[in-house]
């Protein structure tokens, strides 16, 4: 338990220096961008972000799977915790999306297919959280939410397929791309900021995942202690 | 086969019952006859636009009447403590999936018997000759509704605010069908050439198998205790 | 059945009880209002799932009898017993479904909505419904409240015709002299805990100092 | 009460049956399954239509009390009362409502969702529900099934209460002996028809020509 | 006013069971997005057109909610025969009505006030000094909804067979208010200018006052004996 505890703190230690030394690397010394100056600099948050969401998707399948199969309410918690985290950070990229948007598309939000998957995605995980928030009874919560954890996840090809389809087969792609940087004259410090800043998020996330599963084990502790009493 | 054997007689029930109170069809009548009415008077669909929104607004309304009967799926099964008594009984709980599908399909097919020709008449289409390839797609569009939408209305049976819930939960997951429908029927609107469908065609039945096959082995954690 | 508990929230509704049954057994099951019967039956019935312990069953066919519940109004009698039996993997003849209806005074009401019966023909056709299935282990959960007279007698003439073909009851009810009088051995719970498990007699000398509330004061209680 | 019937379809449920109550009496309605008990009691509290004949009540407000009915399961003990009290205009103090719910050994439980009753709590709800209302005529339907020892006894303090109270009461039941110990006067349904209607001591003495099926075989029914 | 009162604690009780938590709120707020996606997806939304198909949009999303609430809109007095215990109470039966129809008003508002601004952000509408207008008379058009919505669903609780008229009747009055509203909305948002909308208006008020008060007087016989 408590080697747990000093892993994530140490997690937690470790995400701040290096989103710390990341956003250094990012603000300062990657140089603006040729085309869209300073307002690029959020691509450093933005492309972590995206794939901390994703990587929750996937741990929320897993759990669910688990869940499903040997019924350990600890798989259960991890598959919630994703969840959780999940809506965040996928909240997160869509709201800077949003703020880099403006200066350069000069819109907040357009039906790009990225952007449309994106926050299909956060549909999906609100949807879950929604669905657990309002089944009473916990095992049935848990149940259904692995349910809805494991179709959504099945479902994120087609959806991906769909949409992309659905902005490149039938119209031609819109002026705006926001997924085709120059990438022939990035400056390298622009990909090591990126990179500092992926290893950043990647580790905020499992420190984040890591105590908000011990919130939900202390929540059950508590559950437990209710019922046999104080041990 | 025991579980279509079940699962016949599940249907056979529902149909019963269905015919009695002919609750579930009445409704969704209304409403689509309704949506209908909304549509012929909000959008005006000229002529060369035709293409263009009707397979949204036929497909929109199938997925709204179906929305509805959703809700009312799984109602005699709420009463009376009736889904327990289903679960006492040693069937293969896939049976139960297996016939509310094919009953909602049923449904919803009836639904769309009526309104496609309502359609056609109050907006003066000519797609007769389409009506076979119209109305495959649509089936299968169909398909894909019923299979995910029965898992969810099984999921969410217990829950709160379950009128709202299920559309959210059921929705996003849905967009794959939606788009592939839309987008199939468009094509053979405007070309009548099923080539350009293929590839939304292919989409829409890998998502039939697929949550077909996911809802037949994951249903019975669905209604277990 | 082994150390099975079951927790509403954070609270207990049965603690630890643990119980043996034989085939062809007929057990009472006491206790006050809230004690767990209920539970009990519905976690042998595996409609709910224990919070611990476990069941093992050597036949697994568990009949579960709530008067009034587990029937589809909307349809009618003979339809609920078609589709249950179908269900049940019952192939029992139209005769012979005829025969159980007789026997529990349904004749004739094959053809009636569930929902024109009165509370006591729907207790019937739930015994009819049973008779016919022949489960593994029979629970029934305060059969007694809208039988009548001969309804109280298919009752118990079902439940002995079941122990012989070895079939084990458990009946939950308040109805502590009829039950006592049925059954060879009696349960007696209070508060999710199973406080008493022997034979009928022990049951009825010890049941004032088993659970001060389980009978009307003064009730004669001879069976 | 003035030549009530009631058909369901081609079917007389209720027919011709006419009696009068005198206020504080308490009358146990007797019949076999399906003999129009709760029909009888429906249409009384005017939630059935009589096909014909007519009602009259002196005092209006009918309490109907069926176990396990008319409550709303989700929403808990304390809010459902909170309700039904407002809707019936009744003006009792919490504290009032906490005496009720401790006389039906619900203290406690105020807070707790009624779907989380067990099925005799939901029954002594009930009962403190119309304890609170305080109708000008009482109908019991098989009141007893649910009850343990305790509620029983609950429910005959609450029954003489009210009839100490001038409210007339009617029990509709299968406990003969139990019903006919607590009411004065017994009426008899058989298929429909009222064949008895007068004090208990006469219905005792002629219970077996009155309706065949009435009593359980060999059952000893003293009160 | 006794009716007031009975009404109100009706009302409380719906709402309780709604929102034992605030989640209800959210998941409406998520429904709202979700129906405007599921119109992007239908149809291709473009900047000049959305003027012109907005109303009928908005009103779409509307009436799916509406029709989605109202076949749950008596669940709760459809379990454990609480309408009996209900009737058994000497309340104004009137004072159901009321309650169910400001109940399903409640709903419909909550996500039409999600909707609108919802629907201005995403498709870049400019309509926000219309917004009040537009409010004012989408409300009387969701009353009128309600009030009709509240009776429909109220009869079909019943299942006796001559009543099964009563909803083709009420069904089709559905369409003048639907009408109406959309020819407001319209109006305002092409012009701005009230007084065009003036004769549509006045139907619409015209009609909700006629419902109200038919619905009022109507309702004991729907839910007696
Ligand atoms: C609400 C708005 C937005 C959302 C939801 C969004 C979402 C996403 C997602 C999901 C990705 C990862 C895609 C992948 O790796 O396959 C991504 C990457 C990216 N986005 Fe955005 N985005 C938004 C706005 C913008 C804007 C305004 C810009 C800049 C003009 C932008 C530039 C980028 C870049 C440069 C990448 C990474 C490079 C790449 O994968 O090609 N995004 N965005
Ligand atoms: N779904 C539930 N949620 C929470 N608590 C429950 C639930 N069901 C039962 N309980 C509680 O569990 C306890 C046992 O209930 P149970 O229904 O088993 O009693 P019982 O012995 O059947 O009583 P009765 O004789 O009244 O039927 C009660 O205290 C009850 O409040
Ligand atoms: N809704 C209905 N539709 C048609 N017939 C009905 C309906 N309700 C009751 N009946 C019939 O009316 C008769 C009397 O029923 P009722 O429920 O009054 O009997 P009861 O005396 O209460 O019986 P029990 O002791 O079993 O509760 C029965 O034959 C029943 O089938
Ligand atoms: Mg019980
Ligand atoms: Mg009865």
């Amino acid at each position: 338990m408590s080697s747990a505890r000093r892993g994530s703190t140490i997690l937690g230690a470790l995400a701040l220096v290096f989103i710390l030394v990341g956003q250094y690397w990012g603000l300062v010394k990657a140089p603006p961008d040729a085309y869209q100056g300073d307002s690029q600099r959020i691509m450093y948050l933005h492309v972590p972000s995206i794939l901390t969401a994703y990587l929750s998707f996937f741990i929320v399948f897993v759990g669910s799977c688990l869940y499903l199969w040997k019924r350990e309410p600890r798989d259960d918690i991890l598959a919630y915790a994703a969840a959780e985290i999940g809506v965040l950070f996928t909240a997160l990229t869509i709201v800077e999306g949003a703020i880099w948007g403006k200066p350069t598309w000069g819109v907040w939000w357009t039906w790009d297919a990225r952007l449309t998957l994106t926050a299909i995605l956060l549909l999906i995980f609100v949807a879950y959280l929604m669905l657990r928030a309002l089944i009473e009874e916990e095992q049935r919560a848990a149940v259904s939410g692995a349910i809805l954890g494991i179709i959504g996840f099945l479902d994120i090809p087609l959806i991906h397929m769909s949409v992309y389809w659905w902005r490149t087969l039938h119209q031609p792609p819109s002026i705006l791309q926001p997924d085709k940087p120059p990438w022939e004259n990035v400056h390298p410090s622009m990909l090591v900021a990126l990179a500092i800043n992926f290893v950043a998020f990647i580790l905020l996330y499992f420190y984040l995942l890591s105590q908000r599963i011990r919130l939900g084990e202390k929540q059950a502790e508590l559950r437990r202690r209710r019922l046999y009493g104080r041990r | 086969m025991e579980l279509l054997r079940q699962a016949c007689w599940l249907l056979w029930k529902d149909v019963r019952l269905e015919l009695r109170r002919r609750e579930s069809l009445m409704s969704m009548f209304f409403f689509g006859a309704l949506l209908l009415f909304l549509f012929q008077f909000s959008f005006e669909i000229r002529q060369d636009r035709v293409a263009e929104m009707t397979p949204g607004l036929l497909w929109l309304a199938f997925v709204f009447t179906g929305m509805l009967a959703l809700t009312q799926l799984f109602q005699p099964e709420r009463e009376n403590f009736c889904l327990e008594a289903l679960l006492l009984t040693p069937f293969d709980r896939a049976a139960l999936f297996v016939s509310k599908v094919i009953f909602n399909l049923i449904l919803m097919l009836l639904v769309e018997l009526v309104v496609f020709p309502l359609f056609a008449i109050l907006f003066n289409l000519q797609y007769w000759g389409l009506l076979p390839s119209l109305f495959a797609v649509t089936f299968l569009g169909t398909l894909g509704f019923c299979v995910l939408g029965t898992l969810f209305s099984a999921v969410t049976l217990k829950a709160r605010a379950r009128e709202l819930l299920l559309p959210l939960v059921l929705f996003p997951l849905l967009i794959p069908v939606v788009l592939a429908t839309i987008r199939c029927l468009e094509i053979i609107l405007r070309s009548g050439a099923w080539s350009e469908a293929y590839p939304w065609l292919r989409l829409l039945i890998a998502f039939d198998v697929i949550f077909m096959t996911a809802g037949y082995l994951i249903f019975e954690w669905v209604v277990e205790a | 059945m082994r150390q099975l508990s079951k927790a509403f929230g954070s609270q207990w509704a049965l603690r630890d009880v643990s119980f043996d049954l034989r085939a062809g057994e007929c057990v009472a099951l006491l206790g006050q209002n809230g004690a767990g019967k209920t539970t009990l039956l519905k976690l042998l019935s595996a409609l709910m799932r224990p919070t611990s312990g476990a069941i093992e069953l050597a036949r697994p066919a568990v009949g579960y009898l709530v008067p009034g519940a587990h029937l589809y109004e909307h349809l009618t009698v003979g339809e609920n017993l078609r589709l249950f039996l179908a269900l049940h993997n019952n192939k029992k003849t139209p005769a012979e479904v005829e025969k159980a209806l007789s026997r529990a005074s349904l004749t004739g009401a094959q053809d009636w909505l569930v929902s024109a019966l009165s509370a006591g023909m729907k207790c019937r056709l739930l015994i009819a419904k049973w008779l016919l299935v022949e489960p593994g282990l029979l629970l029934l959960d305060e059969p007694y409240g809208p039988l009548d007279g001969a309804g109280v007698d298919l009752l118990e003439s079902f439940v002995s015709e079941l122990t012989r073909a070895q079939t084990a009851v458990i009946i939950a009810t308040h109805q502590i002299p009829r039950a006592l009088a049925l059954c060879s051995r009696a349960l007696v719970l209070t508060r999710g805990r199973l406080v008493f498990d022997g034979p009928r007699d022990d049951a009825a000398a010890n049941l004032d100092r088993l659970g001060e509330s389980l009978l009307p004061r003064g009730e004669a209680w001879s069976y």
